[in-house]
This record gives C-alpha cells, structure tokens and sequence, in this order.
C-alpha cells in the first residue's frame, strides 16, 4: 500500500495482526456487523469471524475491563472506543486497573492492552464527542500514549503498540482518518518516544501531535512566505516523550510555540513548555506560546466550533509575535 | 405485549385528542424528512439521528403527562421534543446551528434543550442521562411539586453501568421515574439480541422490584395507555415504572449508516406496521378521519415544516464573539 | 437457600479432605486475628479488611476448583489468598510492607497478587475486578486452556455499573465465570436492604438469564456443594453461574470502623452461627475430630502464623531507589 | 469554633448549610448511618434525617448524576466521594454532563452542585486511593475547583462553593482533615480565584495547594535557616486560579517554586510554570522548578510511598539549586 490513508494503514495493520497472532482480538462497540463507526475495522469481521472481532454491547467499562483481563490472561486485545470521551466511562478500568496492577503486584502481571479511540473536533459533534484528551492519559504513569498524525505513523506506532507489554492508549484525530501519504509494504515500527522533524528551520520550533502538526505544517509554510524558517515537530507519542528532540530544537531555534486541539488550561502543552523552560532556559529568545482549543465544551454551530479550534493562523500570528 | 386492537372508539379518547396524536406523528414524520433533506444539502451538520418509524412512541408517551413534568431523552430526540411542544422552528434553527435554535445553535440535534417546556434535554452519551432523571425525580420528591420524570433511552443503553444503577436507585429510594426504553431492536449496527442476555427488555426490571410492561410501540393509543398507567404509578408516590415499547427506525442510524446490518427485507416488513397509516385507519374506522382529514394534516405539517426552514435558513449564525458566553452561569 | 445440614457423612468426602477445610478455617482465622494485632502493633498500616467471620465461603468455594482455574477477588482478600494456598509468610510480609511480600510491599493488604497461583488478585475499586474477571474467562476460553474464573465480591459491588456490564457480557459470551457474592450484609456501614432494590442478590442474575442460587455462607460443605455445581457448569462451556453466599462479618469493616450502624446484638446473634465451631461440631458428629485434633489444628495455625509474623518481621523493606521499578514491563 | 480543624471546619459548614436552606441535600456513601468514610458528616444523618442526609449505593456514576438531576430540579445537593480515585467512576458525569451542560443548552440550565472529594496520599492506601488528581478537574471549562489547605479555607471555601451556580469539584487532602487553626464564627467567606500569601518573602515563591502549602511553608521555615526569604502562595483555587497573584509575586522574588502531590508528568503545575514564563519571562532569573510526587503508582510500603511524595526538603533543594 505505498500511498493510503490514515484508516487504510490502520485497517491494514490490524489484518496483520490478526493473521499473524492468533492471540489478537478486536473488542469494540459496533466494529463488526456495522463495520466501525470510523469505518477502521471493516471487512474485518467477514475475515476473522466473530471470535476475534468482537462486537460488544455498549458498556465500555466491562469492555475495556474485559480487555485487561483477556491480557493478563495470555490474549492480546486490541479494543476500540468510538470516541475519547466515551472512554470516561471506562476511566476506571484504565486509571484503576490497567495503570496501576503491573506496579501493584510487583511486576508479576502486565497488561498488553491497546485501546484506540477516536478524538478531535471539526465535525459538528458538540461538547460530548469532539474532545481531544490524549493528554489527561500522558499524565499517567503505567501507560503509554500514541498520537499518530500520518498514514506512516499510523501503522508504524500501531505495530509498536502491538509488540508493547504495556497498555497502549492509541488516538486517533478522526479529522485525519482520510488524510494520504506514503506508506511502505515492509514490516517497519515507528519506536515510542522518537519525535519526528516534519520540517527543518532555524527561526523557530513548532511541536505538534496528532491532527495539529498539520495545522503546524500549513502554518510553517506560511511563515515560510514571511522569511521566518520553522522547524515542525511531531511528537509522535506523549508518554514516552522525546524530550530531546524538543530540547535540541529550541536550543537552535530559541523560540517556540506548541499546538495542541486540546484546551490549554491544564493541558500537556502546559508540560512542554514547563520542560522546554526547565531544560532550555538560557537558549530562549521569548516566551513559549501555546496554540489550543478555546476554553469552551466545545460548541456545535460551525462558526462557533471553527473559533474554537487552533488554526494555522493563531501559529502564524504567535511566531510572528515572539519576533 | 399490550396492545390496543379491539379497544372501543368511545374508551379511546376524545376525537381532538385522538386527531391531535396524528397530528403530532404527521408533523414529527414531515419534519424528520425535512431534516434528512436538509442533512444532505449540508444545512445541518454532525451526528443526525432521525425518529422516522418510532413516531408513536414519543407521541403516545407524551400523551400522558403533564405540561410541568420532566422529559429527558437521548439523541434521536427530535421527535420526543416536537411531541414535547417544542417550537418546531427553534428546532430546525438548532439543528442548523443558528442562535434562535433551542440551545442557541450550541448543542445541535443531539442536544436540544427547552427548560420552558420541562424538555431538560438530549444527551449524547447512551444512558448518561438516567442518572439525571433520578436526579430530578429526586427534587421533585424533596420539593413536593408532583412532577414526575419521563426518562426515554434506546435499547442500546440497557447495557451500560449507568442503566443499572439508575434503575436501583430509583427503586430503593422509591422516584417518581418513567423509564421508557425505546426498542427498536437494534443499538446502532447491533442486534439487541447479540448484546443483551435478555433481549426482553422490559424483563430486566425484575432486578429491581420494579414494575415493568412491555407495549407495541407501533401503536400510539397502547403506548399512550401503558405510559399513563405507569404515570399513574409513579405519581401515586409508588417509585419507578419500566416501560419497554417495540418500535423501530426506518431509516439508518444516522445519516452516516450504511446499514450493512439488516435486511431490506426486514425494514420492508417492518414498514407494513408503520405506526402512521395504522393510526389513520383505526380513526378512519371510527370515522373520525377521511382523505381529506388526512390531506389537512399533510398541508399543516408540511407548512409547519416549511416555516421552520424558513426561519432557521433566515436565522443569524452565532456570533464568534459569543464563543465564550455560557460556560459558566455568573 | 442451599444447605447441607442433613448430609451423610459418606457423601462429605474425605476425611483428609474435610479436615483439610477445617484446617483452612482455622489458619484464616488465626492469620487475621494476628494480623488485627499487627495492624494495633503499627506493624501493619492503610486499610485493613479482616475475613473472620466468612472464612467457609473462600475456603468452600476454592475447594470447588482446580489449581490451573483463577480467582479474583476484593480487597477484603486474606482469606481467598490463603484459601488459594498462597505463602502465609509471604502474605505477612506483604501486610508489613516488605520486599518478600506478594506484591513486593507494593500493593498491601487490599492488593494480594501471586500469579504462580493464578491468584490475579486483591482490587480495591468495589466492582472493578468484575470486568477482568470476564477478560481472564474469555482468554481461556478462547486458549480452550479449560480454566474457568472464580469471582468474589461483597454485597455491596451489586449496584456498581460495573457488575451489571459484567454479568452482561459474560452472560451474552457465556463466558466460564462463576460470580460468587460474599453477602455480609453490610457494605462498609450500610445495611443492603437500604440500598438495594433487591436484597436477595442471587435473585439479580434474573436480568441476565444467569442460573443463580443462595446458599449458607457459615456452611462449608454447602458452598463447596453449590461451588462444584457452578464451576461444573461454567467448564461444561455453558457460561457464567451466579452464587450467593450469605455471611457475616465478626469485626468492623475495616479497622476504622466505630461499627455505629448495627448493634452488638446483632453480631451476637451471629456468632452463634461462626463457620468454624459449626464446622468442628459436625466433624465431631461424624467422628473425625476430638479435642486433640482440635487443639493440634490450633497449634497448627499458631505455629504457622507465628512464622509468618517472624518471617515478615524479619524481611527488609524495599530500598528506596526501587521506587521507580515495575512502573512498565520493559 | 474559634480553633478547629478542617473536619470540623466542613462538618459545621454542611450542618449551617442544611439548617439554613432546605434545599440543601447531602448525598454518598456512608456519609449517614456509618459517619462517613472520613467522619465529616458524623452525626447530620442523626440531626437531618434521611431525606436530607442521603446513604446511597456504591454508585459514583448515579450518586453523581443524581446529583446534577437535583441540581437541575432547584435542589442544591451536596455529594461526597469517599476518594478522588473513585470519582473516575462518575468521570462521565462530571466532565460529559456537568461541565457542559450550561454551555450545550445555550445557558438554560445550570448545575449548582457541590462535589466533595477526599484526595491524597500519606495514608498507605496504595495506587487506588493515594493521587491527588484535582488538576484534571481543573482542566475542565464548566467546572470550579476548590483546594483548601487550611480550616479557614475549608469553611470559606466551602461557604462560596454552596452559592455557587456552578458545579464545584471540591478536594479534601486526607492528611490535614484533623489540621487546626483559626475559624471565625461569623459568616465569611472566600472568594474563588484569591489565593493567598501565607508568608512573605523576597527571594524565591513557592507555590503550593491542599496538602502541599503545609510542606511549602515548612520548608520556608527551613530556607529562613539559610537566609532565603521564601514568600508561599496557598492557591485555594485552581479554577478560576489566581494568574495575577502568582505572577506579582515571582516578578517580585525573580524565582518560584511549584508544589503538587500530583505526579509532575502532564500535571497541572506545568500550567503554573507555562503561565508564569508566559507573563514574567522578563523577571526570571532562573527557570521555574516543580516538586512532586515521583512518577509511579503510589506503593504501599511506607518508605516507598514517603520517597514517591514531595517533601519540604525536595523543595528546599529546588530552592537552593536556583541560587
Ligand atoms: C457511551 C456511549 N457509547 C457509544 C456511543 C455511540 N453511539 C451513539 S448511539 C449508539 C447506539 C445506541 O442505541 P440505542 O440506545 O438502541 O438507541 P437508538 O439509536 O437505537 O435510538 C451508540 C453506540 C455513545 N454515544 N455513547
Ligand atoms: C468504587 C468504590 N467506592 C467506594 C469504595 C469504598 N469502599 C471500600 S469497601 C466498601 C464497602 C464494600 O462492601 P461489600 O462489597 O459488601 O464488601 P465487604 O466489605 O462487605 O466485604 C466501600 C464503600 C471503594 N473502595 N470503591
Ligand atoms: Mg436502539
Ligand atoms: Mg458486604
């Protein structure tokens, strides 16, 4: 599949799986007979049958609970949650239990789970399904958090997810599932915790994850017109995080702004940047600016939705203001 | 299953309250394939969930309570909040995200609100809304104000946590709750029957000590006669009802369905009960409806429905300056 | 409710075998009564949930399955872990906080993990062991490796949203899990007849289309019996069994516990009814215990929890630079 | 109650409230029959009775929601969480339901709902009892979050969170409920977003809430040994959260310390140091430090768990590294 898209890479990737270990099983609400509410896992129930791709009822925290256990018991279950903020109902099983029971026990159980869930905004879904929360999860100690933004990413960090011990929380921006690019047939892994320079320059870094690097790369091209270079980063996961590769390009750069869909209030930009001024303090030319989602649940009419995401714009506009 | 085939005309109401039940489906029926229309020519955006097919359930349920008692619902809440009273146009203007839609354009179709009506509301998250209506139950017991909650949700949610404990509260702390779930036998793309240990629904009360019917949801007299007697019930200071109305959905489950789940023939056989034409022949059986009846209603639905997109098309869109306003209460 | 009071002898089993189940008794007892004394001593700390009182539904129900099967269970977990036959020192020293214990000191009293026993472990969020126990059920079932899971937990888990999507889903997978409710009566504080809609909880599997049956937690022999009955049938592949065991508690909750919700009496009258002399009387009838036999049990369960206080008491706490150790499996 | 502790200081509070409007209800597990799990409520089952003192189910999800229905309906409940770990089980309610609900309905309905909280660690509770998570909340638009430190602040804090027409998340540090100082008997108040100078100094500010005030100024104690004159800012509230304060302060002493139990990956001190570098990059002589709980799952063992919270000492070192 040398060009697809994002859902094609994943879709792609989880057939493998599922040839390749007989131990993989999909779990998810209406990722079968109906084929994914994001259309990620069809056909795959016509090709795998219904012990492995498994719909469930709507009761996300026995599933994902049911996915912990099915780990702790040889299996490795990949379950899927239609939405980031549907995953509050399962918040218990993953804060709980997947985070906490590897360290509890002394290392004697460890939980190979991988959730995927959907998240972002941009289409008109309101304040119950358009958040992009990856963030509260990188907070978590016990889990690792994956934020692919291309279709390479997407099954590079998928297959890592894969062949973690650990439990996954994988999100997927659901504005890019369409987006293309390159993606090689061969059996490559994207490493946890290895940012990608998406773009080189010398002005100033911009850090992006999942669907903002994009609005990251639009906007360097922007600044490009105004002779200011931008190097862009795609941080790829947010636990681990490539602290380096943030620390290494500021102290080129001196400046930096960070992208997230995310509100800013408490949010992992609030990390970056504190991690950014603790490690690089005496290379900064300005402040680091933080680009987010408005401090609002986010509203359904377009106008109001659009004036609450990030744009390449407000990147624009704060590189332009550290000048 | 109760059901009201052999019932007498004189028993079944009075004919403005009989012609005001069709009224109500027929508008509901025409403003949903309006909104289809409207979906597809992009005026209406996100998540649509329409209530064609399941128009007697909203309808004979809301037949049954008063102006001052509380409606919560999920998603697909168009029709229960037209049967409500809602003023069609500020749905339409929600639905296009317009500031004189019911929640000023902010929540869309899948959250609309009118606290005026006691509507409080469509929520998003299958079964987080039942704790709500506990929750009101709650204060219309402590205040005394003999309201009583209607609480609508879908088949899908009788799965979640939040059912189960909803359903146990209200028993133990005896509320004034009207569980109505609303199975049209599927949740999205899934079969209640291969997610649901009991595929009965109204079985799952048994749990709680809580009484529980099942009723044809196809035909609005039953559900309206069933929800009163479980009205009746909570009213009467005697906690929950469970009522479980056999229903279905014509159409997919939002406008992004591609129904790969069921069969054509299934939804064919299921329109032969469409709760609409049955209804219009048991009053033309009784005499109180005739082609012409009938056309009346069509053309009143139909302007209604065309004012409504009228209004919500003239409608403003927010302003950004407003992107702000209302995420607290000062 | 399922007792075992006019049992014949021959049908008992074994005379190893049953003394084995008094032996059991006694070592929780002695153990817990010890580790009261510890947790007064400042020896042990956090929560501490003692199991006197219930020592025949963990020791009855483990005696039902096989090594290779799982348990999971609470964080009132003691006595299943001993019952499972894990290491007394080393479920002394986890208490204490050492480096020898189970968990390594990492997870305490309320969290008892030995996976060599397929003892998955003590968990503390009331109700969130359920969904792992159907996780650990569906592997082995679809490993076909035969192990079914054994699930405790208390009275008050019932109304958790967690429960019901449990039994749900088990129900609906037929997933080999046998759901045992320890009802004590109370959780923490609260009577169960005060915030349960249904107080006979085995009654609640009827939601789930799940076999159900309530038997005398005091009586060994009649939850071994029951157990046998469940576990048969979840390894016969017809899915999920539901039992409840109806118990009590001597001591307070936890050690924190000013026990101002029931009365002495109350506790009195249960008493009379402890698992253990219940258990001694009956193996007297029968002729296989005398005092001797009675004082060598005791001797026994001294002898062993005196190690374990030894044993623990002598383990090294964990060195501080290992804090950051089993954060993830590299 | 001239001199009490912060028990006593809430319990008070709950009984005025309950004496003085009868839509005052309180909700939870074991708050009545048993005492409550941190004997806050003791005896107002007794004095109320059980319409107005509400045991309920283990069911955070719908002892929440409930709560909100109330809240809804005109009632002004007040529900008690036994520990923040368990709030994820309600997680749906209050971050799908009570946070956005004023905003879903264009303003039409609000949530007058009062969350109580016990929070931290220190007790050898282990990882499902032991975080201290109230950043999260704070993340939330739509939500108020309520962090006393001492009695004063309990009882003001808790005065303001009962006429707020807000939902108000409010966190009590297990470790200081039997904490006693001065409590007037008069009808005051704290207002949200002041926080407060609990010490005055030039050289350096630590930043500090709930628990973590009390290690912040007894480590100024300890920084006054050496010459350090450490002014402590007790936050009160993290929403709204007093940005001017803060930045006064450190544009004042040029150096700041921030102190949270909460593990410092992705947590909500990474917003102060952000917003600090945002509005007083100029004055910063050196980069903002943060003292928190070690990034792990909080151990049981005693050594263990002291070693994974911040002490007064970490914060002297951080203090001292600045110099
Ligand atoms: C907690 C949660 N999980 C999943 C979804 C996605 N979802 C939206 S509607 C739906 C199906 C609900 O079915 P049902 O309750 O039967 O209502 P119906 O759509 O049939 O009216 C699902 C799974 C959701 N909104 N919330
Ligand atoms: C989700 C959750 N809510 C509350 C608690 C606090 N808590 C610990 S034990 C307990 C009572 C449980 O009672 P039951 O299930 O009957 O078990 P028992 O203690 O009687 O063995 C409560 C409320 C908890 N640990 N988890
Ligand atoms: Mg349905
Ligand atoms: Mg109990």
């Amino acid at each position: 599949m040398p060009e697809t898209n994002i859902r094609e890479a994943l879709r792609q990737t989880l057939r493998e799986a599922l040839q390749q270990d007989e131990h993989v099983i999909l779990m998810g609400e209406d990722i079968g007979a109906y084929g994914g509410s994001y259309g990620v896992t069809r056909g795959l129930l016509q090709e795998f049958g219904d012990e492995r791709v498994r719909d469930t009822p709507i009761s996300e925290s026995v599933v994902v609970g049911c996915g912990i256990g099915a780990a702790m018991g040889g299996m490795r279950p990949i379950v899927e949650l239609m939405t980031i903020n549907f995953s509050f109902l399962a918040f218990d099983q993953i804060i709980n239990v997947a985070s906490t029971v590897h360290y509890m026990s002394g290392g004697q159980i460890n939980v190979p789970l991988v959730i995927r869930m959907a998240s972002g905004g941009g289409s008109q879904l309101a304040a119950t399904h358009s958040h992009d929360l990856a963030g509260w999860y990188a907070h978590v100690p016990g889990l690792k958090v994956a934020v692919p933004s291309t279709p390479y990413d997407a099954r590079g960090l998928l297959k890592t997810a894969l062949r973690e011990e650990n439990t996954v929380i994988f999100v997927e921006h659901t504005a890019i599932y369409g987006l293309r690019g390159e993606v090689p047939d061969e059996d490559y892994s994207v490493p946890f915790g290895q940012a990608q320079v998406m773009r080189e320059g010398g002005d100033v870094t911009i850090v992006g994850y999942s669907g903002s690097v994009h609005q990251a790369l639009r906007a360097a091209e922007m600044l490009a017109g105004q002779a200011i270079e931008a190097e862009v980063l795609n941080l790829r996961t947010l636990r681990p995080l490539d602290v380096d590769a943030i620390i290494n390009s500021v102290k080129k750069t001196t400046r930096a702004v960070v992208v997230e869909d995310d509100w800013c209030f408490g949010g992992f930009g609030g990390e970056i940047v504190a991690l950014i001024q603790e490690r690089a303090f005496d290379y900064l030319d300005a402040p680091v600016a933080r680009v987010c989602g408005a401090d609002v649940p986010m509203p359904y009419a377009k106008v109001l939705e659009t004036a609450a995401l990030p744009s390449e714009q407000h990147i624009v506009d704060a590189a332009l203001a550290m000048r | 299953m109760t059901t009201a085939k052999a019932r007498a005309k004189e028993e079944a109401g009075t004919p403005e309250e009989l012609l005001g039940l069709l009224r109500q489906m027929m508008l509901i029926r025409r403003f949903e394939e309006k909104s289809a229309e409207m979906y597809a020519r992009g005026r209406i955006a996100g998540f649509l969930h329409l209530y064609i097919g399941q128009e007697a359930v909203g309808v004979g349920a809301e037949a049954a309570i008063e102006p001052d008692d509380y409606v919560v619902t999920h998603y697909r809440d168009h029709g229960q909040a037209l049967a409500r009273g809602l003023d069609p146009n500020a749905i339409m203007a929600e639905l296009f995200g317009r500031t004189t839609g019911v929640s000023k354009g902010r929540g869309g179709s899948m959250h609309l609100f009118d606290v005026s009506k006691h509507f409080m509301g469509g929520y998003a998250i299958v079964g987080g809304h039942l704790p709500l209506s506990c929750g009101l139950a709650l204060a219309s017991k402590q205040l005394k104000n003999g309201r009583i909650v209607l609480c609508f949700f879908g088949d899908g949610a009788v799965n979640q946590g939040e059912f189960h404990e909803a359903l146990n509260l209200a028993a133990v702390w005896r509320l004034p709750v009207v569980f109505l779930c609303e199975n049209n036998l599927y949740g999205m793309g899934t079969d209640i029957r291969r997610v649901s240990a009991e595929a009965e629904v109204y079985r799952r009360a048994c749990a709680y000590n809580i009484p529980a019917e099942q009723v044809d949801g196809m035909d609005v007299l039953a559900v309206r006669d069933v929800a009163r007697k479980a009205v009746q019930h909570t009213r009467d200071g005697k906690g929950p009802y469970f009522v479980e109305a056999v229903t279905y959905r014509f159409r997919g489950h939002s406008m992004a369905d591609p129904e790969f789940y069921r069969t054509k023939e299934e939804v064919q056989q299921w329109r032969t009960r469409d709760p609409i034409p049955l209804f219009e022949r048991q009053l033309r059986d009784w005499g109180l409806m005739d082609d012409a009846g009938i056309k009346r209603l069509e053309d009143e639905a139909e302007g209604v429905v065309n004012e409504a997109e009228r209004f919500a098309e003239e409608s403003p869109a927010p302003d950004v300056s407003t992107l702000y306003d209302n995420v607290y209460e000062e």
